[in-house]
Formats: C-alpha cells, sequence, structure tokens
C-alpha cells in the first residue's frame, strides 16, 4: 500500500516538475514550488522521516515560498524567453542526469539492512543514545547531541545568511532615513487591515500559531520538531501579522534593534553552552558535565542550545521577510 | 478502511493539481493549490493511521497553519505586488475609503 | 484586561492538551510560554473583543451546532449539482443585508455564508456582504435573513458600532 | 459498542472521502473562479470534517483526538478566511464572475454553433 502510494507522490511530483519547466510566468512557478514540496514531504512521511518531513513543511512550503514571492516583488514575474535553441543545455542535462542514474546503479538496495550507512555509527546511536542522551527522540540526540559541532555550525550558516541580506538589502536604508518620503504615511500600507475577515482572523489565530511554536521548540526532545522548525512557525505568526496589519507596525511591536540583537544572541547561546561545557571539565559541547547526573546534563544542554537555534532561526527569518518588505516599498 | 480514505484524498489531489496546471487565471491556481494543501494535511493524519503512527498529526497542524499563511501572503502578493507595497494597487477598492488617513501603529 | 486573561486561559488549556507531559519542568515552560505569548500580543495589539469575544460567550456555543446543520444540508445541495451531468448551476452575485452592530459581527456572519458551500463572501461592506451563490436557491435563502438574524443575536447587547469606523 | 464504533468510523470517513472528491470534480468541472470555490468549501467542511471525525471516533478519548479537533478548527477557522480572501481578489482585480446569464448565452450559443 505504501508502495502504491509512494509511486503516485511521485507521480504528482513528476507532473509539478513538468508543469514548472513549461510554465513562463514566475509567479505560478513559485507556487507549483510550493506544491512540490508539499509533495515531497508526503514522501518524507512514508519514509518515517517525521523530522524531515516536519522541517519541510515548515522551511520549504510556508517560508521559501513567501520568501521567493519577496524576491519576485524584487523583479519581473515573467521569465524572459530566449529564442534560441537549446541543445547545448539538453545535452548537458542529459549528460549529468545519465551520470547520476549510472551511479544510483551501484547505490544498495532501498531500505537494504548491510547498506554501507548502516555499518558506522547508526548501530550506536539506536542501541545506546537511550542511556547516554535520555531522549525518547533519537533524531533530536543525534542532531544536538552526538553531532553538536554540525548544527552549531547549520545555525552559523544561517546567522551568515541572515547577515548576507541584511548587508544586501538593508543598505538603502540608511540613505533614505533623513528624507521625508519615509515618514509619509503611505497610501495602501497594512491596506489588509480593512479587510475585517483577515483581520478578525489574524488576530484569532496569530497568539495560537506563537504557542504552537513554544511548543515544537519544548517538545522536540519527545516528538518531531525542534528549534528549527520552531523558529520558522514562530517567524510565520510575525509575518502573517506583518501581511494583515502592515510592515510598519510589525517593525513596531519588535523593533529591528531586537531582532539583530536575537540573531546573534540565539548563536552565542549555543556557544556558550560549548564553552560552559569547556569551563566545568568536558568538551566542547559535552553537555554530561552541565549537572551531577550525565543525562540530566544533556537534557539540560540540548533544550539550551535548541531554544538558542530556535531564536536565530525566527530573528533570521522576520529580518529576512522585513528586508524584502522594506525593499519594494523603497521602489515606488 | 483507512486504505480507501487515502486513495480517495490522493484522487482529490491529483483533481487539485489538474486544475493547477490548467488555470486558467491565476486565482484558479491559488484556489487550487490552497485545496491542495487542505487535503496534504488531511493525507497526512490518515498516512499516520494507515503507517500505526498517529504523532504525525503535528505536522499535519504545521501544514493547515503554513498553508493558510501562504495563501494570505499569495494574495498580497497579487495585489499590491509585493508585501508591505502600494505600487499596482487598485483604486476601485470600495472598502478602502479611508487607506489614504492610515498609518502608523496604535 | 478579561480578553488577556481569557486569551492567557485558552492558551494554557491549549499548552495542556498539545503537550500532555506534566513534569515541572514542562509545566514551567509551558506557563513561560503562555506567558511570552500573551506579552507579545498585547504589544500587537491583537488581544481584544475580536481576537477573544468572550461577551458572546454561551451564545456563541449554541450557535455553532445550528451552522453545522446549516452546513450539513448546503454541502448535500451543492454535491448534488456538481455530480448531475447537466451541471444545473445558476450563478448569481447578490449583496445580502447585514444587520450586525459590531465589525466582529459582520465577519461571523461572512464566514458563516462562506462555510455553507453553496455561497462565499466576496465583499464585505458597511451594512451589506456581497455574496457569490452557486446556485439561485442558495442566494434566496440568505435573503430571508435567517442566518443573518441569528447571528445579530448572539451579538449580544452591545450598544456601540464600529461598522464603517477605523478598524483598531 | 466495538461494532457500533467501527460502523461510524467507516461511514464517516466512506463519505467523507466521497465530499472530497466530488468537491474536486466540482473544482475541476465548474466554470470559472468562483464556482469552483463551492467545490473547494466541499471538500473543506464536509470532506476534512467526516474524515477528522472518523479518526477521531477510532481514536477515542485521547491526547491524539484533541489534535485531531485543533486540525478542524483551525480548518474551520482559516478555510472561510482564505476563501473570501481568494474572492476577494479575484473580484478587485477585475474578474468578472460567469453568472447565470452568461451561462445560458454561452450554452445556446454553442450548441447554435454546432448545429
Amino acid at each position: 500500500m505504501t508502495e502504491a502510494v509512494n509511486t503516485l507522490l511521485l507521480l504528482f511530483m513528476c507532473v509539478t516538475a513538468l508543469t514548472i519547466v513549461r510554465q513562463h510566468n514566475l509567479f505560478a512557478v513559485v507556487m507549483l514550488g510550493s506544491v512540490f514540496s508539499l509533495l515531497s514531504a508526503g514522501m518524507f512521511v512514508l519514509l518515517d522521516a517525521v523530522d524531515v518531513a516536519f522541517t519541510e513543511a515548515a522551511v520549504g512550503a510556508g517560508i521559501s515560498t513567501i520568501l521567493m514571492l519577496g524576491v519576485l516583488s524584487l523583479t519581473n514575474s515573467r521569465e524572459r524567453i530566449t529564442f534560441s535553441t537549446p541543445i547545448f543545455p539538453i545535452v548537458l542535462v542529459m549528460l549529468a542526469g545519465s551520470v547520476l542514474i549510472f551511479s544510483a546503479l551501484g547505490m544498495p538496495e532501498f531500505g537494504a539492512a548491510d547498506a554501507p550507512i548502516h555499518g558506522h555509527v547508526a548501530d550506536r546511536y539506536i542501541e545506546k543514545s537511550g542511556a547516554e542522551v535520555g531522549l525518547p527522540n533519537i533524531v533530536t540526540s543525534i542532531l544536538a547531541s552526538y553531532r553538536g559541532f554540525d548544527t552549531l555550525g547549520e545555525v552559523t550558516v544561517i546567522f551568515t545568511a541572515g547577515i548576507g541580506v541584511m548587508v544586501l538589502l538593508g543598505l538603502r536604508r540608511r540613505t533614505a532615513q533623513d528624507g521625508s518620503v519615509e515618514e509619509l504615511p503611505l497610501p495602501g500600507e497594512g491596506n489588509m487591515r480593512h479587510h475585517s475577515v483577515l483581520r478578525v482572523t489574524a488576530k484569532l489565530l496569530i497568539p495560537f500559531i506563537m504557542l504552537f511554536a513554544l511548543y515544537v521548540q519544548f517538545h522536540g526532545d519527545f516528538g518531531p520538531g525542534g528549534g528549527f522548525q520552531a523558529g520558522v512557525i514562530f517567524a510565520a505568526a510575525f509575518i502573517l501579522y506583518g501581511l494583515v496589519f502592515g510592515i510598519k507596525n510589525a517593525v513596531a511591536v519588535v523593533p529591528e534593534g531586537v531582532t539583530r540583537f536575537l540573531i546573534a544572541a540565539g548563536v552565542l547561546l549555543y556557544a556558550g553552552v560549548g564553552v560552559a561545557s569547556l569551563l566545568m571539565g568536558g568538551n566542547y559541547l559535552d553537555y554530561s558535565v552541565l549537572a551531577h547526573e550525565p543525562t540530566h546534563g544533556q537534557h539540560l544542554g540540548i533544550l539550551l542550545i535548541e531554544f538558542g537555534v530556535g531564536t536565530t532561526v525566527a530573528a533570521v527569518m522576520i529580518t529576512l521577510f522585513f528586508s524584502f518588505a522594506r525593499r519594494t516599498r523603497k521602489k515606488t | 478502511m483507512f486504505t480507501a480514505t487515502t486513495i480517495a484524498i490522493l484522487l482529490t489531489m491529483s483533481l487539485a493539481i489538474a486544475r493547477m496546471c490548467i488555470g486558467p487565471t491565476i486565482y484558479d491556481r491559488v484556489l487550487a493549490v490552497n485545496m491542495f494543501g487542505t487535503k496534504t494535511v488531511l493525507l497526512i493524519a490518515v498516512l499516520g493511521y494507515l503507517i500505526g503512527r498517529p504523532d504525525f498529526l503535528d505536522i499535519a497542524l504545521v501544514y493547515a497553519l503554513i498553508n493558510f499563511i501562504g495563501t494570505i501572503a499569495v494574495l498580497k502578493f497579487l495585489r499590491y505586488g509585493g508585501f508591505g507595497d502600494t505600487h499596482e494597487m487598485d483604486t476601485q477598492d470600495v472598502d478602502d475609503k479611508s487607506n489614504l488617513s492610515d498609518g502608523g501603529p496604535q | 484586561m478579561i480578553h488577556a486573561a481569557s486569551l492567557a486561559l485558552a492558551l494554557a488549556a491549549v499548552w495542556l492538551l498539545l503537550s500532555g507531559h506534566t513534569d515541572f519542568l514542562l509545566l514551567g515552560l509551558g506557563a513561560a510560554s503562555v506567558f511570552g505569548v500573551v506579552l507579545i500580543a498585547l504589544r500587537m495589539d491583537v488581544v481584544d473583543h475580536e481576537g477573544q469575544p468572550v461577551h458572546m460567550g454561551l451564545r456563541l456555543i449554541a450557535y455553532y451546532p445550528w451552522l453545522g446543520w446549516e452546513i450539513i444540508k448546503a454541502n448535500w445541495d451543492v454535491a448534488r449539482q456538481i455530480i448531475d451531468p447537466k451541471l444545473p448551476i445558476s450563478p448569481t452575485l447578490t449583496s445580502i443585508k447585514s444587520t450586525q452592530r459590531t465589525e466582529l459581527g459582520q465577519v461571523m456572519f461572512a464566514n458563516s455564508i462562506t462555510l455553507t458551500p453553496g455561497t462565499v463572501s466576496v465583499r464585505v461592506l458597511p451594512g451589506e456582504i456581497l455574496v457569490h451563490a452557486l446556485s439561485k436557491n442558495g442566494a434566496d435563502d440568505l435573503v430571508t435573513g435567517r442566518m443573518d438574524r441569528r447571528v445579530s443575536a448572539i451579538e449580544g447587547p452591545e450598544p456601540d458600532s464600529d461598522i464603517g469606523k477605523e478598524p483598531g | 459498542m466495538e461494532v457500533a464504533n467501527s460502523i461510524i468510523v467507516w461511514a464517516s470517513l466512506l463519505t467523507g472521502s466521497l465530499f472530497a472528491v466530488i468537491g474536486g470534480i466540482g473544482v475541476l468541472r465548474l466554470p470559472d473562479v468562483y464556482t469552483r470555490l463551492h467545490g473547494a468549501g466541499i471538500t473543506d467542511t464536509m470532506g476534512a470534517g467526516l474524515i477528522l471525525f472518523g479518526l477521531a471516533v477510532h481514536e477515542g478519548f485521547t491526547l491524539i483526538t484533541v489534535k485531531l479537533v485543533l486540525i478542524f478548527i483551525f480548518l474551520i477557522i482559516t478555510s472561510p478566511a482564505s476563501s473570501n480572501a481568494v474572492a476577494n481578489a479575484a473580484h478587485s482585480s477585475g474578474l468578472r464572475p460567469m453568472l447565470d446569464s452568461d451561462l445560458k448565452n454561452k450554452a445556446s450559443s454553442n450548441s447554435g454553433a454546432r448545429s
């Protein structure tokens, strides 16, 4: 049965991908992209990869669609059609495709027990993580504890991405600040506030979205979820607020200085937990020394670093959205 | 019986995909994507039961909420050409009489 | 203040139901989360009679079963029209009068219209709602004002109207 | 009791699936975006409602049922809002709904062209 569903989902993905290729309206392409994301998340669910599906749901289908739209608002929403015959690209794609298919032949059978990936540390994670880290969700144990360095790197990547976007899109702001244009209440800003249905719905939902984000944040130890997903969901609440009540009001709720501070604070909290474990006589990011009992220490450390991850992710996502939204306003 | 439901939901999803591919207007596509999203919520909920892990429901919940925000973002973008934007604003909007006096947080 | 309290209560209930963990740490985190969310919501200015319609109270609870039954009937109706090979639809665009005194009431009316298949509210204007109906019958049913009176009744004895005013 | 329970689960899952598919057919079959919204509305109310209800009855009184109920509440709140937003956006972009008279004209001109 699952094979049949998998095949159908794959088929849907193919149809979506082909439509994306044939579509010249970039706006439709963005939406089809979000559908593609939804489909792949469905596949992850079937493969039992709950945490990956969760991330795909929150990041792939939601935030990236919104950010892509933000990019579109800075460019043209129709693809430039070139009439040259694309022989060279086709040959290149065919070659690359056949190399990939050829190398896929050498991969182990789907789900084979003797696949190389199962030969290294996976057994240890599955058998020992309960005793060593003490969390029911092995994925969280691996991400936050065994591979703490790796995750710190990922958070740094997000931090860097946030800084990059701030540098690229935020520079124009300073020059416009002394101009009086900025201060004028622009017609249409926060227009959706007058859309009473959306306003009431947003008012009703926003607090619960934020609470759900925090639930995901603090229950990463037990079920799917964790800092990355929680950060994105929390940012989604702010994005909804910004969409309905206007960017200006949203910035007034969380001033830019605060988001900037939080971007750095999350990474610092993560790295700081590592330093604390160094100072208390363990290795860097070895949380066992943080409390009297190793598993308690692990629990505390994971809770703290996940919180750091969530803070950085949420702040970066909010900054990204605001940067794009602001930038379009400058263009008028 | 979960199998039958799964098949029905997949069938509905394929109908939504068809509508999304043929359009013809952009609003048809938005409508189809939105409907596709709610069907994905159902699909994940049912799949959780089909493979015996109902704790997938958190994911379904996330979808439901992301889908809504995505739809609103798409529509806002369609109407204003951006997220905090004014250009391409339609002037015939009747319920926006007071938008000239609007601005700033309360 | 009552709105903030009701929000906090609702949030706490949702947290407990979602979490299901009752150890000290998670309860503490839950309390902190609820507190933080209420603070941010207050800052966002989304905690008011529109986000937390406490004044409607029990009347709200009595309304939804009625709406549910209407939705089921309408679903049946629309489903029959869709699978009929002749597709016997007669789409109409009608303006429906709304007698609610507050925007919240009007929104509830508009959403009830949309939730009932066969009718979709297109635009909410002061005192009226532009409705697209799949068939003439659906539109006529709304014109009788049955649903409108129901929603107006749950609004309760609140004197001040905010229709057409600057929304907050 | 057990039997009654599973009959309810069966019935609501199957009816819900049926309504979901009918709504999907409607989205494909109806003539313009406004009428298609009604089809999507069916899948969101009856379709989603009955399927989630069936799953909840299957589950009994647990925290998982609570999540199903939360999903249902969430859908019931957001679905009319997004339908309304789509309709509103289409209407303010100047897209005219296809009305009864248009359909009749189209049908008669079609049959006229064919004959």
